[in-house]
């Protein structure tokens, strides 16, 4: 498979995830793809900014921590974490309480991110 | 030595705080493997990415995470076969009494 | 133009119709010359393989429907393992690596890995998801 | 150039996150619940005339939900033939649920 042949796939998740198992979904789709060497972003949107909060901890709830996952995405070469700045801001979420690397897009900047993928997957 | 019962048919452990080192060599000796330093270097770097990403890693981000903490030479996949041959994220996580895959990846 | 379709189904088949939607679509892409190799379950979607789903006489079986489809046109009906396995759906082989009483999963559905969902999207011109 | 497809009612958040990135070059298709969104009259109808987008029901939900004869008159009842050709005509989908 050449490089031009590949299709993008931009994974959009917009769910929050201790009531839901979409955001689970949403990331085993993101590393998969990473995993086989195809081309993938990764957009949270609405709720699914929620999913970016720091200091997380799921001992006690006895489940995976989703948030330690998303530490591992540069190990997968997804390097930039897309994230919708006007729900962060609704949620009162300003820079520092969402990871340092993260890529900040107002509407316009998200129509750009969909534009430019072949495939838009959302969770 | 811990009995036939705490492994499950494919001889992954059954409970997961089991896990000692002498534990992973007779995993290993399951698998045909003897481990050397060069194994127990990589078998504490799964341990290690399992405690800070929660889970275990597919090869591609492996590989990535020795070449982090080892450098270059040993963060190649030819390296990690020679060590666990066949798929070394799964073998080597078997062995560091990481969580049973769920062949998703 | 006839395209290349691949379908990811998300929601379960006994909450709301989505799933008889996406199942009408697949029909409908197929009738207008189009073509679709594969499906693709995920998250609460995988519980549409469930063998054992009953549904009453008068109204339509997303189970039977997919199922007809698949044998119809040869689509394949993928399940994401891990989703499967949470859900209690496995494949012999699963129940016995897995050490449970036997298979749940309808024959027309098979278990898989997700790189088979992004090999889809890589040979797909159009990835419709139902969620 | 995208085409929406959201299926859940106006009252879910699904809307509003699929409102904050509809454009007008988009079309948006409404199934499921979603087909509450294109009563005539309501609010979300509203936001959804204003933002420009091609609007589109499937006809089987809008029939079930029983909206078909109050539909804004801006919207286009489709059936799963015309759900396809949406499909075709636009090469990304994106679903709200």
């Amino acid at each position: 498979m050449t490089a031009a042949a590949r299709k993008s796939i931009l994974v959009v998740s917009r769910h929050a995830h201790p009531g839901s198992s979409l955001p689970r979904s949403a990331l085993d789709t993101a590393l998969a793809a990473a995993a086989f060497d195809q081309p993938v972003a990764l957009l949270f949107q609405g709720e699914g900014v929620l999913q970016l909060l720091s200091e997380q901890d799921s001992r006690a709830a006895g489940v995976r921590n989703l948030r330690k996952v998303l530490d591992s995405l540069p190990l997968y070469e997804i390097e930039t974490l897309h994230v919708d700045a006007a729900a962060a801001a609704a949620f009162g979420l300003d820079r520092d309480a969402l990871p340092a690397g993260a890529e900040w897009l107002d509407a316009a900047g998200i129509r750009a991110l969909l534009a430019r993928h072949d495939h838009v997957l959302g969770f | 030595m811990l009995p036939i019962s705490a492994f499950d048919p494919e001889g992954f452990l059954r409970e997961l705080q089991d896990w000692t080192p002498e534990v992973a060599e007779q995993i290993a000796a399951g698998e045909n493997i003897h481990l050397t330093p060069a194994h127990w270097e990589i078998l504490e770097l799964l341990r290690a990415y399992y405690q800070r990403f929660d889970s275990s890693p597919a090869m591609r981000p492996l590989v990535k995470w020795v070449a982090q903490q080892l450098g270059p030479d040993k963060g190649r996949s030819i390296y990690l076969l020679s060590l666990f041959p066949g798929s070394p994220a799964k073998l080597g996580s078997k062995i560091a009494g990481l969580p049973k895959p769920d062949n998703c990846l | 133009m006839a395209l290349d379709y691949a379908l990811l189904v998300l929601a379960a088949p006994a909450s709301g119709h989505s799933s008889l939607t996406a199942v009408r679509f697949a029909r409908a892409l197929l009738a207008r010359g189009h073509s679709l190799q594969r499906v693709f379950f995920l998250d609460n979607g995988t519980l549409t393989g469930l063998a054992a789903a009953v549904t009453p006489q008068d109204e339509h079986s997303p189970l039977q429907q997919w199922a007809q489809l698949a044998e119809e046109h040869q689509t394949e009906l993928i399940l994401c393992i891990s989703s499967a396995l949470k859900r209690g759906l496995l494949d012999s082989t699963e129940a016995t690596r897995h050490e449970r009483p036997g298979a749940t999963v309808h024959p027309a559905f098979e278990l898989g890995g997700l790189g088979l969902l992004v090999e889809a999207a890589q040979t797909a011109d159009r990835l419709v998801t139902f969620g | 150039m995208l085409l929406h497809t959201l299926s859940r009612s106006p009252a879910h958040s699904a809307l509003r996150d699929c409102l904050a990135v509809l454009g007008p070059d988009d079309a948006l298709l409404l199934l499921g619940d979603g087909v509450y969104a294109a009563l005539a009259g309501s609010e979300a109808a509203e936001l959804l005339a204003a933002s420009g987008a091609a609007l589109f029901v499937l006809d089987a939900d809008a029939a079930l939900a029983g909206v078909r004869e109050r539909l804004l008159p801006g919207a286009t009842v489709v059936d799963d033939d015309g759900f396809v050709a949406l499909s075709e005509r636009y090469s990304r989908q994106l679903a709200w649920y």
